[in-house]
């Protein structure tokens, strides 16, 4: 097993000083984990990945490791992503979001990315709330859940992420909890490799700024309900009604494949080129 | 690059109808004087919201000396393709400024000195095509302003147009040159309002 | 049976087939009865807890320091979930070799 | 629509007749412009239009409409920082919502220009007529204390000639360029002269020539512009937005925050010489001067000729960069003038400069008009005949 931590620190920045500044059992680090280890056993060089960020404890994570790394605005992070790899298609872009930060400011940009299906690797780390800025509702907070903009509980319907983005057009998308590691590792290698956007959502216990203020005790107490509501996908698809209302399915929820907006384009240049000879 | 007239500072505006092509209009006739003729030509338009049928304009100011201000002032030449672009627009006419219009389309003129000539109504009829009436409008202008020279705008439209239009808009601008050349004979050589 | 901390391959949870869940067990299914050592970086750990809490063999507890650390005496499956799970990349897990010493560096262990 | 390219009679030149916003083009692709991310708005989207079409055939040319324009500077801040030399066009409304990653980009010194067509405002305002309200916004308009460099053009040829400076300053320091159009240049159709691509100076930015392990990403230099590597080039390294040390990572320690900051003033301020562009029309005996830009700057051209026809000593100063202040230029000729006149298309956005820059010394006099009409020859004469 010892290879699994020496892996992640060869990919860690020595010269940044760990720990790092997440709190004690956020699961920000272990999907940080999942996606080095994703990056490792694709065989990727530290050179070709980039890895964008958007603002937030999520964002935060990209300084961590050794690729190149961009801390970008609140929100904007797949507009950097766009640019980068409209500029440079060889470049592997991986964007890491928090809910608050892609759905909510950032929502407009989630959805036309999807739409024009650009390669990217998107990666929102859903704590359900706005950690870094003290937990106030985000667009994820689930009904009823209190935080400090919500203190008589929220009173607006949450977003479903995997099914906006599939319905936005994102031809992969993918569902996790950090708990189900193994899971998560899967999806990310899986989405890092295909063409255009694809999206994992990554369930992650905020406990400092949700979990407390919802009956959570503990930041274990939020490992053991994944644990016990987060049910695959084929296993929640056989459940009736009222209980699927209660549960969270994870793994791949929707796979298909369409050209991917980079390689739409290089083919649109070729046929140009092509007409001027 | 010598021009072929000395012209100080002469301001033309092209006016009528979105849909009537006189924005196509001033682009051609301003290419063709800045390129092929070599004088200083700042073109202007109207940019209203973007639909057919309103009202539209196109500005020249020509002058063979670099041009500091871009916008007319006082026009020397008022091309009115509609009425309400006549009625509107004739007060900016300079004294002894010319208004040439289409008389097919422009029934009452606030002058009785002016140029008419029925473009849409030659477009129709001769050509069977009434989006030519600017080229018809250009072969006129080509004979009653005497810088603008028939030469040089049927090479500028050789150069701006494909194949597949050119000849059809060269009959037009022939059409207008040879009506205008009937109908006015004795325009002076010299532009003389300036 | 997963041999290292008894677990079935296919997992119940809340009444379903839950085979994703614990996946990292089915990883070392295969290396039969390897025993292992935990170590600890007690500079990275932040006493979170979660090691503790998801044990199988119940190898790890949290010190007075409030960090987690192996207990004595408890031979570690070496499930991995542990080294997995951990957000601040404080914990490895070796596979003892039955000719090394029992030479790991212990001092981690608090 | 590009109108026509003809070949002239200066072999290495091509004429053309074409609007300022198609000019802008020009420039930028003589520059080495390749990526152009941006949205539709009156009165700039010929910018985007004639990208649409010209970028996909060039090799390696990118154009991509994104959905709002905050997205679109973002795309370009991405594809800068991927090694591209890149830029967006826009017009007021839009550019009010291109502030933050603007000051995004000044902190990450992507160097990238923002072309913005200025309309009249405030919110939707005029979007069809021409004014210079923007002039304090390209200054001051994100948050936070901040250098930058801001141009303007006030013909068509000018269009051409100050996008290819706008790449090049951008690109030479490092830095977010804004180029300030109005309606009326944008929109004017005239003559001008393409040079060929070895006739005039190009620069494009310094790369790291040292091993990536020696690599320090904003290191203190005398110039004060670090090297900058694209992405993927092998020196991988942090870009934030958050104020950062010499290797870019996050800091908040004032000695390393004050030296950041600094730098990014300094590495502007003390090349300002380099920077400042000014145009004299008939300044060596003026007692009475007109400052102006854009297209006032015609409107003054001609009132200027038209008062030394009438005998007054009158002289006009164009500013063709706005900021950093063209003060050495400014400061000449208020010294020797008793009046001096800005006209302008606002409440006094630029004339504010030059009443901090005159400090008393002669008497500074506005003319303003926000109708969105533009200030005619005429008025500004008015002005010339009674100082």
């Amino acid at each position: 097993m010892a290879e699994v931590t020496q892996l992640i620190h060869h990919y860690l920045r020595h010269n940044k000083r760990f720990p790092h500044v997440l709190c004690p059992g956020c699961g920000h680090g272990i999907v940080l984990g999942s996606l080095v280890r994703s990056v490792h056993q694709l065989g990727l060089t530290k050179d070709e990945v980039v890895i964008v960020a958007g603002i937030g404890c999520s964002g935060r994570i990209a300084v961590y490791v050794d690729f190149n790394t961009v801390h970008t605005t609140h929100g904007r992070a797949l507009t950097f992503a766009t640019g980068i790899k409209m500029a440079n298609p060889k470049l592997k872009v991986i964007v890491v979001m928090g809910d608050g930060d892609a759905l909510s400011i950032g929502g407009n940009h989630f959805l036309h990315a999807a739409r024009r299906n650009i390669g990217l690797t998107a990666l929102i780390l859903n704590n359900n709330i706005y950690g870094m800025t003290g937990g106030q509702t985000s667009s994820t907070t689930p009904e009823s859940s209190y935080s400090t903009t919500s203190p008589f509980g929220q009173q607006e319907q949450s977003f479903d992420i995997v099914k906006l983005a599939k319905a936005a057009g994102a031809p992969y998308v993918a569902r996790s909890t950090v708990l189900h590691v193994k899971l998560l590792d899967r999806v990310i290698t899986t989405a890092l490799e295909r063409p255009g956007f694809n999206l994992v959502e990554a369930l992650t216990p905020c406990h400092t700024q949700y979990g407390r203020k919802n009956k959570f005790k503990t930041t274990v107490d939020m490992y053991k309900w994944y644990k016990k509501n987060a049910i695959p996908i084929d296993a929640y698809q056989k459940l009736p009604e009222a209980e699927q209302a209660l549960r969270t399915p994870i793994g791949i929820i929707s796979e298909e494949t369409r050209p991917s907006l980079e390689e739409r384009y290089a083919m649109m240049k070729s046929r140009l080129e092509g007409a001027k000879s | 690059m010598k021009t072929p007239q000395e012209i100080q500072r002469f301001e033309l505006r092209l006016s009528g109808l979105g849909g009537q092509g006189i924005l196509t209009l001033g682009k051609v006739l301003g290419a063709g004087l800045a390129l092929e003729e070599g004088y200083y030509v700042a073109q202007t338009q109207s940019y209203g919201p973007e639909a057919r049928g309103g009202a539209s304009r196109s500005d020249l100011v020509i002058s063979s000396h670099p041009i500091s201000y871009p916008k007319p002032e006082q026009l020397d030449l008022l091309v009115a393709l509609s009425q309400e672009a006549c009625n509107q627009y004739y007060r900016n006419l300079k004294n002894g400024g010319f208004l040439l219009v289409d008389d097919s389309l422009v029934k009452q003129t606030p002058t009785n000195i002016y140029w008419g000539l029925p473009f849409t109504t030659l477009a129709k009829d001769k050509l069977g095509i009434a989006q030519a009436a600017n080229m018809v409008l250009l072969g006129a202008l080509a004979h009653l302003v005497p810088f603008i020279l028939p030469r040089a705008m049927k090479k500028g439209l050789e150069t701006s147009l494909s194949p597949r239009f050119l000849e059809s808009n060269l009959k037009a601008f022939q059409l207008g040159l040879t009506q205008a050349k009937k109908k006015y004979p004795d325009v002076g050589t010299q532009w003389t309002s300036s | 049976m997963c041999a290292m901390h008894g677990c079935r391959p296919a997992f119940r949870v809340a009444g379903f087939m839950a085979t994703d869940l614990f996946n990292a067990c089915s990883a070392v299914m295969t290396k039969k009865k390897e025993s292992a050592e935990v170590s600890i970086y007690p500079d990275w750990c932040k006493g979170c807890g979660i090691c503790v809490a998801f044990c199988p063999g119940h190898v790890l507890e949290l010190g007075p320091d409030g960090k987690a650390r192996a207990i004595q005496g408890i031979e570690c499956r070496n499930c991995g979930f542990c080294e997995y799970h951990c957000p601040d990349f404080a914990i490895v897990v070796k596979t003892k070799r039955s000719t090394a010493k029992k030479e790991v560096d212990h001092a981690h262990e608090g | 629509m590009p109108m026509k390219v003809k070949k002239n009679q200066r072999k290495e030149e091509r004429a053309i007749f074409a609007l300022g916003n198609e000019a802008v083009v020009e420039g930028a692709l003589l520059a080495g412009c390749s990526f152009f991310a941006g949205y539709p708005i009156t009165p700039s989207t010929e910018i985007a239009e004639i990208m649409a079409d010209r970028l996909p055939r060039i090799p390696e040319g990118v154009f991509i409409q994104m959905e709002d324009e905050i997205a679109s500077m973002g795309a370009i801040i991405g594809a800068s920082l991927a090694g591209r030399k890149s830029m967006t066009a826009t017009s007021g409304p839009g550019f009010s919502l291109m502030q933050e990653h603007i000051g995004y980009a000044c902190m990450t010194e992507a160097p990238l220009v923002i072309v913005n067509v200025m309309r009249g405002g405030p919110s939707t305002g005029l979007p069809t007529s021409p004014a210079q309200g923007d002039v304090q916004q390209a200054r001051w308009g994100t948050h936070g204390d901040h250098s930058i460099i801001v141009l303007s053009a006030s013909d068509v040829q000018e269009c051409l000639d100050m996008t290819v400076q706008a790449f090049n300053l951008s690109e030479k320091y490092r830095s977010p360029v804004i180029l300030l159009l109005d309606e009326i240049t944008a929109h004017t159709r005239e003559k001008i002269h393409i040079p060929n691509k070895d006739t005039f100076e190009i620069f494009s930015r310094i790369k790291p020539s040292m091993p990536p392990e020696w690599f320090v990403p904003y290191e203190e230099s005398m110039r004060g512009v670090p090297p900058m590597p694209a992405l993927g080039e092998g020196y991988r390294f942090h870009v934030t937005g958050l104020t950062h040390d010499v290797n870019g990572y996050p800091t908040s320690r004032p000695e390393e925050v004050q030296k950041l900051m600094q730098r990014l003033f300094r590495k502007i301020d003390q090349f300002f010489y380099d920077i400042q562009i000014v145009e004299e029309t008939a300044c060596d005996d003026a007692e009475v001067l007109v400052i102006a830009y854009g297209c006032v700057a015609r409107s003054a051209h001609l009132a200027v000729l038209q008062a030394r026809d009438l005998g007054i000593k009158a002289g006009l100063l164009k500013l063709k960069t706005l900021f950093p202040f063209p003060r050495p230029a400014v400061e000449k000729l208020i010294r020797q003038c008793r009046t001096v006149i800005v006209p302008e298309m606002n409440m006094g956005q630029m004339s504010r400069e030059v009443k901090r820059v005159n400090n008393g010394h002669s008497q500074v006099r506005t003319l303003n008009r926000i109708d969105g009409q533009i200030i005619t020859p005429a008025e500004i004469l008015k002005q010339l005949q009674k100082a």
